[in-house]
């Protein structure tokens, strides 16, 4: 096997913090879901990168069994997540996700 | 542990997914209702069953499926509760898609598969399991939620939860990612670190919070809860039932068993953040549904109110874990009857409707225009205020049992303050239930027998056990001995 | 034994049998178990009375059933007659009868005529049990009970709301005094231990000092309560006012028995206060001040009533004064012989305003001796008793009286005597004053013709009979009184045996000196009255005394307003602790709305507020 | 067979009650009024056939929920003999009171009634801290729904205000129960409810301390003492006749009940520590009842504050702590049983006769319905206190039993008796007596029907004053086993 390159943990769980919080800014900021969605699935990679480096760290494949465990739902939340736009378009013809705000209180 | 006892106990899993499968193949095949609701409710029914089969193999107790699951009473204890909230559901749902829904046999294969999400998590102790459960009932969760077609609530509710659960999700992923790093292992059990370094503290601690605010999310703790009575609200109110009841019980489930294995309680900063956690959710959960007038909203509000005082059980862990145990499946038990009964009420109500009661003056009157309702209505409201002849008195007395055991005195506070402010909106819900109803209001005539059924089968439960809780008591007391707590 | 317990079963039946009745019984049947009840109690009273006087007991009991027993509270329904409680009884159920038999005819024009026989005989009943009880508890029973028949009975004509008050007024006060005594009896128990009567002197006798203070205090108490019920300054301000009831109320209840309860209440514990200087001190000087205040109000009433009124108010006073000065048995025989005359003198005015419509001032009569000649005769025996003129019964009662303050061997006896004396020539003042006023001169407003009604109509000849009855009584009243009356007390009775030394004298002459003053001030036109009424000074005066000396006003200022005024206006109709409540439900509300204002349905919001949350968490999780 | 199927008989008759509405609508309140006869003979039977060799009356034991040491421990003694008999009795008074004033739903009236008092005399019997607190809440709930649904015109308000108070006190009580139970078991090792075992668990005095106050406020909320007493006057305003009878007659008795039962035997030594407190509320709740009592034009407010002062003499009782001032509390306990149930009974029908409770509406009704002036007059006469009444004998007992600790309080209590005789008789002036209101209507009299009820209740007051014997020995023997400190 060969010798991974050793990248210090730290540097790498920064590169996924850094990564999550573009995500969340993402979906704090933006108003269009599409764009909202892609954040989301930003924010999940983050999450797959740590597991990745976390796997590295034990030199074990469970990190990066769990990176696909992630990609399969990152999939499985954005299929049906698609369908619920295109409603969304239907019901509120819009992509605005600030206009779906009627159910407050 | 030899494969056949793993196959043995995992038979529930097993049943319910084959079951999954026959029924979209049924589906699949030909459309019919009715065929789809049979099936449904038979692999509910035969799973549950299974489920003494499988008790044969738990001999010793406990039985470990691979690292990621460990089967043993309580988590079957919880699996025949979930499935037969899931089963309330199934009928209900079948009256409620009889009345408003085109295509109707795809939501009971979401049920079935939140379903098998929600027994997958009592028994795991492994985070890959937890990932996989949360997420099956979720996702299936984000369709039921925006099932009915046309109408605009529900479709934001969805998106609303969808959006917000994912980025609960990735917290929750992120925190594992971290504890993982820091531990090596992703089972519960060895999630401490395993070197005592700074570093390895550091990584386990955020890690926890980052975990902990995902969970927290699930459960709609404050100050997680805000998503909490849009979702509600906007759902078909027995989509609403099966999420307050069912996602919310199997994911307590798990954190539970996650409390337990993973000592993480011995974490003192934790076990202040859940403290907290725990009196906000009480408190805060209470007064935002004091005055609403939503009937919807106001369970909603009220379930965080709940998912506080559960956090009472979750806390006593790390001194007497066993009674901790019996109070979750108690005070779960509790829960699910009253919030099925409360939501149940609202959808056969709902039946001749083409906009579904979420008011609380469509209710007014109901005591002298539906009665069965009405008193379901009216049992619901008073059992989760707690008050006795209820089985949620009898939950709420667990509570301060546990409280005290543990000497937290401080939560037993905030328990009392809470439902000192909860009783107020419970009992306006009653008040409307029993004053004379407006004149213009007409009468809800041919409800489906079905529900009315289920309802009353529901209030009795809730009386009965409140009354006479002896052999509940002791079945949950043996089985939580017997798993060796 | 004998039937010691039917003398108050009597009237109780007689007050039973017309409740239960509901006024539904004819008025014959009414009168005459009204009156029958208590006249057949009077006839038990004189048999018993002539037993127990002919057999050596010192006293007579009838037990009946046990009241209750607590730890060391004992009290029981028991029955106790000596001397002392024999006068009283015969007093009560004697004049009581005579009274009542005089009502039937006085109130048969009423309605309510069964009710007012129904609280007259339920009054009997409890005076009897006041006086007959032998424990501090039974008597306390009949204490408020008569109160509370005095209270029916003042506002016996309840449509005329000052009536009403009046009532009020009379029960209220007369609790302030009740609160006194029982307060009295609470401190008794602590100290006895027992509220049995004769426990209690044992204990005086045996256990107490002279003068230690706790006996003083239960004295003073003692006094309060007595206060209260016989219309002593400072509690007497109701007496008056109760004039509102019917005159036959006046006679028996205002004149006769209950407000002489006070005389009885003090002679009874007279063991406490012989051993009590101070308090003796006390009730004599209440005794003269009242005395004199009384004297001088009655000298400018307007109404014949109100006239008799204070001079019951000041007679009572010298009771008190008696008892004050150790006169015990004097103090006990004026009880009884003013109980005949002033019964006769309310009995005779009733008649009078009877059959001048209800006029009862004075001004407005005049010259009425030839038109009502029998009422006229009444007032004039009782007026000679009222004043004392010599061999009526009050001459001798009264001689008694000065003659033992004279006797006495206190430092301030001669002061006593002289306030004494002063007041029996106001008491000749005021009453021939009556008298001109309301028989002589010219009559002030022409007199109507005397209809059916009138009392003195042949038909109502029965009333007549009680009347001469209690007229021969006090007149002979004296004597009777005189020998029996000397049994009471170990304080050599009221022999007088000394009667032509000076002092006996002055007193002998006072009355007549009064008659004469007074005739000259009011009937005789020697001396032109307007001089006295003229003058502003007389005028402030004679208002002040009108005024009773005007504690009313006082009080009213001091107590009633401002009782009514934090009551009455809107200040605390609903209850200042309530507002806490308020607030509480306030403030949830408020957050509640605070908490709400989260809940925009924005979800960009939503997540700002999750990732806000997990900050938090974070923060608490590492940094604490 | 033992008195404890009062129970079951009670909420049996409650179900036949409302079913029974189906066949006719009079028929709940026929069904009701012998349930509640029968009771009080039954009651009465029990009474003159005399206890067993224990004492005891009646008494069932049997596990409930044995994991936490939770029986059925039903016991009757004298004391809560009597007590049910009051509540049969009253009973019997609040369905007469109401026969005519539902209008609609007898059937669930009755059964509201029915189950209230089978709650109530759980509570005088259970002997079960667990199953006391059950039947305390249980009771509750008829009781809400009976202001709630036929209460007057501002019955939500009075209703939900009247379910917080007792319902959070109650919180506290159940807290502090159970963490009582939890010591015990801590200290002698065995988890028990039982009410004689938990007597003697020892406690170190802060913890009692807490315990206790756990107690105290639940109980003195039911009772009402000031501060925690606004409640009842809405409650009694708005709630219907029959409702305010039970409410004044039985469940502030239950408050009482419980101080005397539970806080004083349960936690003795801080009880006495906490005396001058008890009685200076007791106290304070005398005056300050009578004062407002004064101040109100509403009837039945009138009365209901005036229910206040009384509850006042039944905490000074209690805390002066000795024999004569807890029997004081004990029989007034019962006397204002009966006074202040005709009171609201004669509120209530005059509410129906004149459709207001206002006295200014009123005055001079004497004239129009001279029986109900009469019999106003005597209950009111028993409220000022009048020896040979029962309220006399109560309120005598409690002060000569509170002079005995302090002389101070004692005296301002006494003061209170002074201001009852004030607001009690403006009630009679302003009501029944004065001019006639010209525009009150011709005005019907009592009736057989209610006046058979009234003669009744004056017979028992008049019983319990000039025979308080047969109740302070019916007591006696439970008094005589508080030790008290002297």
């Amino acid at each position: 096997m060969t010798t991974a390159i050793n990248i210090p943990l730290e540097h790498v769980f920064f590169l996924a913090l850094i990564l999550f919080l573009i995500g969340a800014f993402g979906v704090l900021i933006r108003r269009n879901i599409i764009f909202m969605l892609l954040s989301l699935e930003l924010m999940m990679n983050a999450c797959g990168l740590a597991f990745v480096a976390a796997g590295a760290r034990w030199a074990e494949p469970d990190g990066q069994i769990m990176f696909m465990f992630i990609l399969a739902l990152a999939a499985a939340e954005v299929a049906v997540a698609l369908g619920l736009v295109v409603q969304l378009a239907r019901r509120f013809e819009t992509l605005d996700i600030d206009r779906a705000e009627e159910l407050n209180g | 542990m030899s494969v056949a006892t793993m196959f043995q106990a995992g038979l529930p899993y097993l049943v319910l997914t084959s079951g999954i499968l026959v029924v979209m193949i049924g589906v699949a095949i030909k459309r019919t209702h009715a065929v789809a609701a049979v099936l449904t409710i038979i692999t509910l029914l035969v799973t549950i069953l299974s489920h003494i089969l499988a008790y044969g193999a738990l001999n010793d107790g406990v039985v470990e499926i691979t690292s990621l699951f460990k089967v043993d009473g309580i988590a079957y204890l919880f699996n025949v509760l979930f499935l037969l909230a899931a089963l309330v559901v199934a009928f209900l749902g079948s009256e409620f898609l009889n009345q408003r829904i085109r295509f109707k046999e795809e939501f009971y294969l979401l049920l079935l598969c939140a379903t098998l999400g929600s027994i997958v998590l009592p028994a795991s102790v492994h985070f890959a399991s937890l990932i996989l459960g949360l997420e099956i009932i979720g996702i299936s969760l984000y369709a039921m939620i925006a099932y009915p077609e046309k109408a605009r609530p529900p479709l934001e509710a969805s998106l609303k939860y969808l959006v917000l659960s994912g980025v609960g999700s990735t917290a929750l992923l992120f925190g594992m990612a971290m504890i993982y790093a820091g531990s090596g292992s992703l089972e519960f059990a060895a999630s401490l670190p395993a070197d005592g370094s700074i570093e390895g503290q550091y990584l386990y601690l955020i890690g926890n919070a980052f975990f902990w605010s995902g969970i927290a999310f699930k459960l709609s703790l404050v100050p997680f809860h805000i998503w909490t009575p849009d979702v509600y609200h906007g759902a078909p109110s027995i989509v609403t039932g099966f999420l307050a009841t069912v996602s919310k019980g199997a994911v307590f489930a798990v954190v539970f068993r996650y409390a337990i294995e993973g000592n993480v309680l011995d974490s003192g900063s934790v076990q202040l953040a859940l403290t907290l956690i725990a009196c906000a959710s009480m408190v805060i959960g209470n007064l935002l549904a004091l005055l609403q007038t939503n009937l919807k909203r106001i369970l909603a509000y009220s379930s965080i109110a709940h998912m506080g005082y559960l956090l009472i059980a979750l806390l006593l862990v790390e001194s007497n874990s066993a009674f901790g145990y019996e109070t979750v499946v108690l005070y779960l038990i509790a829960y699910f009857l009253m919030t099925l009964a409360a939501f149940g009420v609202v959808s056969v109500l709902s039946t001749h409707q083409e906009h579904e009661l979420n008011t609380i003056d469509s209710v007014s009157g109901l005591f002298w225009r539906q009665p069965i309702a009405g008193v379901v209505l009216i049992v619901a409201a008073i059992s989760l205020a707690g008050i006795p002849l209820t089985i949620g008195f009898v939950a709420k007395f667990y509570l301060f049992l546990a409280g005290i055991d543990g000497g937290m005195w401080f939560l037993i506070g905030a328990l009392v303050v809470g439902s000192a402010i909860g009783i107020y909106y419970y009992l306006r819900i009653v008040f409307t239930v029993i004053k004379k109803a407006p004149d213009d209001s007409e009468a809800f005539t041919g409800l489906p027998w079905t529900g009315l059924g289920i309802l009353t089968f529901l209030g009795v439960c809730m009386l009965v056990l409140g009354i006479y809780p002896r052999f509940l008591i002791n079945l949950i007391h043996n089985v939580v001995q017997i798993a060796g707590f | 034994m004998h039937l010691l317990w039917a003398i108050p079963a009597l009237p109780l039946a007689g007050f039973l049998i017309l409740f239960l009745t509901e006024g539904r019984l004819p008025k014959p049947v009414v009168s005459s178990i009204g009156a029958g009840s208590v006249g057949l109690a009077a006839l038990l009273t004189g048999y018993i009375g002539w037993q127990f006087v002919s057999s050596d007991t010192t006293e007579f009991v009838s037990s009946s059933w046990t009241w209750m027993i607590v730890g060391d509270l004992d009290v029981s329904f028991r029955l106790w007659l000596d001397e002392l409680s024999l006068v009283m009884v015969g007093v009560i159920t004697g004049v009581g009868f005579l009274i009542h038999w005089y009502a039937t005819g006085y109130m048969s024009d009423e309605e309510g005529y069964s009710r007012f026989f129904c609280y007259m005989n339920l009054f009997v009943f409890a005076m009897l049990m006041l006086v007959m009880g032998d424990n501090l508890l039974l008597l306390f029973l009949g204490w408020e009970g008569v109160g509370l028949c005095s209270y029916l009975l003042i506002g016996f004509f309840h449509k005329i709301p000052e009536f009403g008050y009046a009532a009020r007024k009379a029960f209220v006060v007369t609790r302030v005094g009740d609160t006194f005594l029982i307060i009295a009896l609470f401190l008794l128990f602590h100290q006895v231990s027992s509220l049995n009567i004769q426990d209690g002197l044992l204990f005086a006798r045996e256990n107490m000092s002279e003068g230690s203070t706790i006996n003083t205090i239960i004295c003073l108490l003692l006094l309060g309560g007595a206060v209260g019920k016989s219309a002593q300054v400072p509690l007497q301000t109701w007496l008056p006012d109760a004039m509102a009831g019917p005159t036959p109320v006046s006679a028996l209840i205002h004149a006769a028995t209950m407000v002489t309860a006070g005389v009885y209440l003090i002679a009874r514990m007279q063991d406490f206060f012989l051993l009590s200087p101070t308090a003796m001190l006390c009730v004599a000087v209440v005794g003269l001040v009242t005395l004199l205040i009384a004297s001088f109000t009655a000298l400018v009433q307007s109404d014949i009533k109100r006239v008799l009124a204070y001079s019951t108010m000041s007679q009572i006073g010298y009771m008190f004064f008696a008892l004050g000065v150790g006169a015990w048995s004097a103090g006990l025989f004026h009880l009884m012989t003013h109980a005949f005359f002033k019964a006769l003198l309310f009995l005779a005015s009733g008649s009078v305003i009877l059959a001048m419509h209800h006029e009862q001032n004075m001004f407005k009569m005049g010259g009425l001796w030839k038109k009502l000649p029998v009422p006229f005769i009444g007032m004039l025996v009782g007026s000679a008793a009222l004043v004392a003129l010599p061999l009526t019964s009050g001459f001798f009662s009264k001689d008694a009286i000065l003659l033992k303050a004279w006797k006495n061997d206190s430092d301030f006896s001669t002061l006593f005597w002289t306030v004494a004396v002063i007041a029996a020539f106001l008491t000749s003042l005021y009453t021939v004053r009556m008298m001109a006023l309301t028989f002589f001169g010219k009559p002030q407003s022409e007199m109507h013709e005397l209809k059916k009604e009138s009392l003195w109509h042949p038909s109502r000849i029965r009333t007549v009979v009680p009347f001469a009855l209690l007229a021969v009584l006090s007149i002979a009243g004296g004597w009777l009184g005189f020998e029996f009356t000397g049994r009471l007390f170990d304080d050599k009775g009221v022999h007088a045996e000394l009667h032509f030394d000076p002092i006996a004298l002055l007193t002998l002459g006072i009355p007549f000196a009064g008659v004469v003053v007074g005739y000259f001030l009011f009937a005789s036109d020697l001396l032109d009255r307007r001089i006295l009424i003229k003058n502003r000074m007389s005028e402030l005066v004679s208002k002040f005394w009108g005024s009773g000396w005007g504690f009313d006003k006082a009080y009213d200022t001091m107590i009633v307003n401002p009782f009514r005024f934090i009551a009455q206006t809107r200040l605390n109709r609903n209850d200042v602790v309530d507002l806490f409540f308020k607030l509480i439900k306030f403030l949830a509300s408020l957050f509640h709305h605070i908490l709400s204002m989260f809940q925009t349905g924005h979800i960009r919001w939503y997540a700002f507020t999750m990732l806000g949350g997990l900050l938090l968490v974070l923060l608490t999780v590492v940094w604490i | 067979m033992s008195l404890l199927w009062l129970i079951p008989l009670l909420l049996v008759a409650g179900v036949v009650a409302w079913l029974s509405e189906r066949v006719r609508t009079t028929l709940p309140n026929w069904i009701s009024l012998i349930t509640f006869i029968v009771a009080t003979l039954w009651v009465t039977v029990v009474w003159f056939s005399g206890p067993d060799t224990n004492g005891l009356y009646a008494n069932w034991v049997q596990d409930w929920i044995p994991r936490f040491g939770i029986d059925f421990r039903f016991e009757v003694d004298g004391l809560s003999l009597m007590l049910i008999g009051l509540t049969t009795f009253l009973g019997v008074v609040a369905v007469v009171s109401s026969w005519t004033e539902t209008k609609t739903r007898h059937g669930f009236f009755q059964f509201n009634i029915l189950w209230v008092m089978a709650g109530v005399v759980g509570v005088f019997s259970a002997f079960d801290l667990f199953l006391f607190f059950f039947f305390w809440e249980v009771m509750l709930i008829p009781m809400y729904f009976l202001i709630a649904i036929w209460g007057h015109e501002d019955k939500e308000y009075a209703s939900m205000k009247f379910f917080l108070f007792t319902q959070i006190s109650g919180l506290l009580m159940l807290v502090a129960i159970v963490a009582l139970v939890w010591f015990n078991a801590s200290s002698s090792g065995s988890l028990t409810f039982n009410y004689f075992e938990l007597v003697n668990a020892d406690l170190d005095s802060t913890t009692a301390k807490l315990l206790m106050l756990g107690f105290f406020i639940a109980f003195i909320t039911k009772l009402p003492s000031v501060p925690v007493h606004t409640w009842l006057p809405d409650a009694h305003t708005q709630a219907p006749t029959a409702g305010s009878v039970i409410l004044a007659g039985i469940l502030l008795k239950t408050g009482a009940y419980g101080i005397i039962r539970f806080v004083i035997t349960l936690f003795p030594d801080v009880s006495q520590d906490f005396c001058v407190w008890g009685m200076s509320l007791g106290v304070v709740s005398i005056l300050y009842g009578g004062y407002l009592a004064y101040s109100q034009t509403d009837f039945k407010r009138l009365v209901a504050y005036s229910s206040i002062a009384h509850m006042g003499f039944i905490l000074v009782g209690v805390y002066s702590f000795n024999k004569l001032g807890t029997q004081g509390a004990i029989i007034t306990m019962i006397a204002h049983g009966f006074s202040t149930a005709a009171l609201f009974m004669m509120a209530g029908s005059l509410q129906e006769r004149l459709h207001s409770r206002e006295m200014s509406k009123m005055g001079g009704l004497w004239v129009r319905a001279p029986r109900m002036g009469a019999v106003t007059m005597f209950f009111v006469i028993a409220s000022v206190g009048m020896p040979g009444l029962g309220n006399f004998i109560g309120e005598f007992l409690v002060l000569i039993g509170a002079f005995q600790k302090s002389i101070v309080l004692t005296v301002f209590a006494t003061i209170g008796i002074v201001v009852a005789a004030v607001y009690g008789l403006s009630l009679m002036q302003r009501s029944f007596q004065g001019v006639p209101n010209p525009n009150v209507p011709k005005m019907r009299d009592f009736a057989f029907r209610e006046m058979s009820v009234m003669v009744l209740l004056m017979i028992a007051l008049v019983w319990v004053g000039i025979y308080p014997q047969s109740l302070l020995r019916m007591s006696d023997t439970f008094v005589s086993m508080l030790e008290f400190v002297s």
